[in-house]
């Protein structure tokens, strides 16, 4: 295997899941709050909301990436604010590809559990409110679990998304080697080059590997939860 | 404790307007499918928010429409038992059942659960989850949820009326311990005028959104006015009585203001005072004392009014300070030749008075609920 | 720093590079890291405070950006390599002169069909592709035929395809694909001239940054890069 | 049509295993909660496969584990009124009602469109979606969608439960009118004894997946070992019996193999046979004939045997070829000293007889449905 | 307006709205069928079905525009085939844009659809075949209703990414003004000059505008559909 991929090859394959992964875990809980509050709220600015959530998805890549280095770099309002005060550095760091695809995973992530959301019958809701529960403890014991699957769904969507990312990462992070090289990245330069598509083809090919794992995984928990649920 | 209710909800085709009390006790909700029973009850557990009104639990405002009050249903403290079971799917029964005991850690529990759980015969369902679960199975559980949640009050929709006898003979007696023991006040939707009369201390007849008749059980039950609501078959009055003895033959003899009252209940404790129901239909009525007859229940009584009622006569007999009613067909009133003022005797079988028609008598039944309207 | 070199590249530099750094490391132990973009991701990060010592672009235009900046060291900015612009053919062709080349009928050869090109108002090579045609007196007729992909590698993949009978792209590009054969070279007077301009950063502090940098202007580095199809602008100092 | 059952299956902690045919009528599946009658009645609709077993109807096999032949439900052409109600929640009540009958255009239409909306007093809702009906109203509109899709069996479980009196009296004779008229054969699943009294043909008594009792409803009925299984108030037994005249003040003189009957029924058409049920606590026994009483009904019979039923004693009567029953306790069976073979005297209220324990005969009820167990 | 946009720019604005409505009708009944198959089906190569309609998302767009180009190219076996039977071309034309529009918006609109069905409750569906109605029938009448808010919702997502989908667009037709140049192409030319910044940011306000204009649009639809189901 060592021999097969560089260790370049096997950094940015690293690098892509560990930035996948944070990215997802990340934003899952933001992702379940604004997905809640767009499937039950309503409240002034829920279309803004909305919108907003989408944006990534509408805009082509690199302008989001562009956005977010001028925003988020170092020179950058927030990017600053965060460096000063928490210590809390993006730009050209994995923790800027992660946070890139965060923002381009996040519509994915939302829709899903909103969708989930929207399913659930308030009817049960109402029976655990009856029963003493406060509002958030509904949500923890009730709505949480069983938006299980939609969650699961979404995580994987979006940690699929992120894994394919390329376009926001480059444009914000550049393409550093074992630093922000992620696996398209890595794809992408090898395609820009003379002879690099069998290279190229071999990356694809782990990439398509570790997507379908995570897929097989996750519909393999997901049919777990809902068979508990829906006991025939 | 005592509920007070008013409210006023218009929906396209529907309006809803009333106003009652319910007092400790069993205050029972009757009336036709769609008269507004559990868009009532849903307004009490705060489930959906009346129009305008105003709805009070001993003296804590649960909603108030004038003030702006709306107290979330957690903060009310009301066990509701919904007409569909709503278990949910996603935990055991046994997660279930504990669910609302986990918020109401606070407050004492007034059931232990295992004894809950034998008596709705659900120990064997303990680790299953809802999805496999019978119709009377999910009603069961539900029921052990509303009770396991400590409430200060229980709303019950129609809990009934998915389980057998067996079972139901079974839960009537403990909601008759927990209103009596326990003084928790039961708010009860039904559709079954022999639960209504065993459990009810208050009735509230509903019809059309608006309060056809209320008051306390023994008043509802005893005036022939309220026969047609209740469908006439159903008509009877309740006998306020007190076991004197139990005979080795299991045959109690009780005393009522009426006379002597023999009844085949298991479980009579002498010195207890009961509420007897007798059915209208059940009452036969014979000129002179009948002799040779298995019916042991012999009572003097004066006709005091014959009112008609559809194609029978509803007759209304003073016996004592008591009021027994006796339904005949009109040849019989005819043929005996009644009167009022004319003595007759009530002849009633031992085994006519239904055991859910005993019930324990409440102090509380006893009072006056008034029922402002 | 660490001692580490970093470079931000554009993509196409990525086979000549990667060998000049392994020889770098080879040599000094020093350890060099290469960013592979588009130039003008690449410029836009630096002028955003990207950690660059070096940035190779393969175009002057960005190169200004990132001297306006102010953020590149002074008298480092210099024209490392050339490269040329040729009309290349799905499978086999004829090769054409010079002469002939200024002679071109392109309209003719493409008929219906489409001419693969970079972006031609926003990608260097569709630049001064566009440039030559105009220099040519063909952009007029052929401009309607022209599909613009996002970059060289994409305009040569269509025409590697078969998509498109017909393309223009780097020599460097053209000369490794072999489902492609090069038809022949524009002029190089037809177009301005195409460099790629170095320059080390207002960031590069460490002794390593500065002997990339010379390195990158040695013989050897000048071997690798012509191997690649590149031509060297800058005579080798010993 | 004959419907004919043989199923096993296991779940965890629960065994099906049964046989039963159902014959034309009414066929009651009765049993206590979590007996197994939803099972069943999915695995005739084809909703469950069990797990070996045969299903079939009037010859046309609907499932057969041997032969592996497993009829989907559509093309089963059953009417299965759910013990939820399950309506189409994107459809009004018009379109779900109408929703089978569009598959079903090529069969005759057993009922109309609006007479089926007037019974069911549902036509106020047509245009309304279900999320807004009541518990009662959604089970009204289920009944009305199942027979409109023109079935050739209906199955309903727990259909009238959540219904009120008045509504079910008047959807109990539709019911026997489709059983009677058009042949349908209906299988029932209810708690209610007198639903069932009043409904079945055919009883099968469950009891933890097995068949407890099965058979005729008149032997069933008139069996004193079947009384526990249905509790024990509920023991009593079927009279045949013939409508002669209908007097001017309502009453019908009926003639039965125990002699004449007085009942206050409505709607007695001379000439007809009818069943009618008398309920074992109703019957009192009187040594000589009472006279100057209301009771109308003196039935003279024999005393044929004496059970003793819990802490009761079920006495069964001989009146001409008929058997009637008659519970009395045990100090009135000592008072009036009952031997077998001594005479007495029946005494029944003419309104003792409820309205629901009359019902049509049916030409089918005669024939003796088999049971194989 | 007309002063603000240059012709071109509108060219390219009224492309990726046709291109997106395209690509997102034109794939919606495989969408349905596919996650239908993928939330009820339990058939051999269901995970494989699962993974390929994945893809797109976990592949840099590149990729998946280069593999398009290879399949459904002129010289693709597809393409070739599609040609020579039906006359159908995507190479350079607006249909080939709408195709890599389509592909790489398939796994939201699936993924979507699939969460609204595996939300039915299947005792509807038993309801709805002991009534007479034969499988298809069941799906058409109830399943089908029931999933629209999940079915536009997809659509949504699926028309908010094709909207934004530049990487597979421009590898597999390139930019032709007038026929395959989309928003984000035009929008990333710009990009691609220094002080190209001012023009671009102008093209994404008009992408901004649509897609906010879209989301609004579903959204309304979609709670129009919801409060009839679930009226209080
Ligand atoms: N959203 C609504 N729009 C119009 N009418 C409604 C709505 N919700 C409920 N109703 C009507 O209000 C009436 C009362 O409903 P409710 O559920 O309180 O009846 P109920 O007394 O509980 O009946 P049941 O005994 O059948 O359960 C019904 O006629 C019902 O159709
Ligand atoms: N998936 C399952 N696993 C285990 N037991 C099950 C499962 N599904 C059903 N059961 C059990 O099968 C038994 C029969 O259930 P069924 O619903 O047929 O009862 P029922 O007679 O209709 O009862 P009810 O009158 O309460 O509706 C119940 O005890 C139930 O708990
Ligand atoms: O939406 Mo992209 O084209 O995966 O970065
Ligand atoms: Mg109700
Ligand atoms: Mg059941």
């Amino acid at each position: 295997m060592t021999d097969w991929l560089t260790t370049q090859e096997w950094q940015a394959v690293a690098l892509s899941l560990k930035v996948s992964v944070v990215a997802v875990l990340a934003s899952l809980p933001l992702g379940v709050v604004v997905a809640y509050a767009l499937a039950r709220g309503r409240f002034w600015g829920h279309g803004i909301l909305n919108g907003l959530v989408h944006l990534p998805l509408v805009l082509p890549p690199v302008v989001t990436g562009y956005l977010l280095l001028l925003t988020f770099g170092r020179r950058g309002s927030i990017g600053q604010f965060l460096d000063q005060w928490f210590g809390i550095v993006f730009a050209f760091r994995w923790t800027g590809a992660a946070l890139a695809a965060a923002v381009m995973a996040f519509p994915l992530l939302v829709r899903a559990i909103r969708l989930a959301i929207e399913a659930v019958d308030p009817r049960l809701e109402a029976a655990a409110s009856t029963l003493g529960a406060p509002r958030i403890w509904v949500f923890l014991t009730v709505t949480l679990p069983l938006i299980l699957p939609g969650i699961l769904a979404g995580m994987v969507l979006a940690f699929a998304k992120a894994m394919g990312e390329f376009g926001a990462t480059i444009t914000f992070v550049s393409n550093i080697p074992g630093q922000t090289q992620t696996l398209p990245s890595a794809i992408y330069s090898f395609l820009q080059v003379p002879g690099g598509e069998s290279a190229a083809a071999r990356l694809v090919l782990i990439a398509i590997a570790i997507a379908i794992t995570a897929l097989i995984l996750s519909e393999w928990v997901s049919r777990a939860v809902a068979r508990r649920i829906r006991a025939s | 404790m005592m509920l007070s209710v008013d409210l006023q909800h218009h929906m396209p085709g529907f309006d809803l307007d009333l106003t009652f009390t319910a007092p400790a006790g069993v205050t029972a909700l009757f009336g036709p499918s769609g008269s507004g029973k559990t868009t009532i009850i849903n307004a009490i557990a705060g489930l959906t928010s009346p129009q305008s009104g105003r709805i009070e639990a001993d003296g804590q405002v649960f909603f108030d429409s004038a003030r702006g009050v709306n107290l979330p249903p957690h903060r009310r403290q009301l066990g509701y038992l919904f007409q569909d079971a709503r278990l949910f799917p996603h935990l055991t029964v046994r997660q279930n059942l504990l669910y609302g005991s986990w918020f109401a850690r606070k407050r004492p529990a007034r059931a232990e659960f295992g004894q809950i759980v034998e008596m709705l015969g659900i120990g064997h369902l303990l680790t299953r989850r809802p999805a496999g679960l019978s119709g009377g199975e999910r009603q069961r559980v539900a029921f052990g949820r509303a009770i396991l949640s400590r409430p200060r009050m229980l709303l019950m929709d129609e809990p009934l009326a998915a389980l057998d006898e067996a079972r139901k003979a079974e839960i009537l007696p403990y909601l008759e311990r927990l209103r009596d023991e326990t003084g928790l006040p039961i708010l009860y939707v039904t559709h079954s005028v022999s639960e209504l009369a065993r459990m009810a201390t208050t009735v509230v007849m509903l019809d059309q959104g608006r309060i056809a008749a209320s008051g306390p059980a023994d008043q509802i039950f005893a005036d022939p006015a309220t026969a047609p609501l209740l469908g006439i078959r159903e008509a009877g009055s309740i006998l306020n009585a007190r076991v004197v003895s139990t005979d080795g033959d299991g045959l109690s003899r009780l005393q009522s203001g009426a006379g002597p009252l023999w009844l085949s209940q298991p479980g009579l404790v002498p010195g207890r005072d009961l509420r007897v129901r007798i059915m209208a239909r059940d009452v036969m009525l014979s000129l002179q004392a009948p002799e040779g007859i298995s019916a042991l229940n012999i009572i003097p009584a004066r006709v005091e009014s014959l009112t008609q009622t559809g194609r029978d006569i509803l007759v209304r007999l003073e016996a004592g300070p008591e009021t027994i009613l006796s339904q005949i067909t009109r040849r019989s009133a005819q043929l005996l030749d009644l009167r009022p003022g004319m003595p007759v005797h009530a002849v009633l079988k031992t085994l006519s008075v239904a055991p859910g028609s005993v019930a324990q008598s409440l102090s509380s039944a006893a009072q006056t609920p008034e029922a402002r309207e | 720093e660490d001692g580490a070199v970093t470079v931000f590249a554009a993509a196409s530099l990525k086979t000549a590079l990667d060998q000049i750094a392994a020889e770098f490391g080879a040599k000094t132990g020093g350890q060099v890291t290469i960013s592979y973009a588009g130039s003008n991701q690449l410029a836009r990060q630096i002028i955003q405070g990207a950690p660059a010592d070096i940035y190779l672009s393969a175009n002057a235009r960005w190169m200004d950006e990132v001297e306006n900046a102010g953020l590149v060291a002074d008298g480092t900015r210099q024209d490392l390599l050339g490269n040329r612009l040729v009309l290349i053919a799905h499978g086999k062709a004829n090769v054409l002169n010079d002469d002939q080349m200024r002679d071109l009928d392109l309209p003719a050869m493409l008929g219906d069909e489409k001419l693969a090109m970079a972006l031609v108002d926003a990608v260097p090579a569709g630049q001064y592709g566009k440039a030559a045609l105009e220099s040519l007196g063909l952009w007029d007729d052929v401009a309607p035929h022209v599909a613009q992909a996002d970059n060289v590698r994409a305009a040569l993949a269509l025409v590697a395809t078969g998509e498109a009978p017909l393309g223009i792209v780097y020599a460097t590009d053209a000369a490794a694909e072999d489902d492609v054969s090069v038809i022949g070279e524009f002029p190089a007077d037809s177009h301005p001239p195409i460099t790629y301009p170095v320059a080390l950063t207002r960031m590069a502090q460490d002794p390593a940054d500065r002997a990339f940098y010379d390195l990158l202007s040695s013989p050897q580095a000048a071997t690798i890069f012509e191997a690649a199809g590149f031509t060297v602008l800058t005579p080798p100092r010993d």
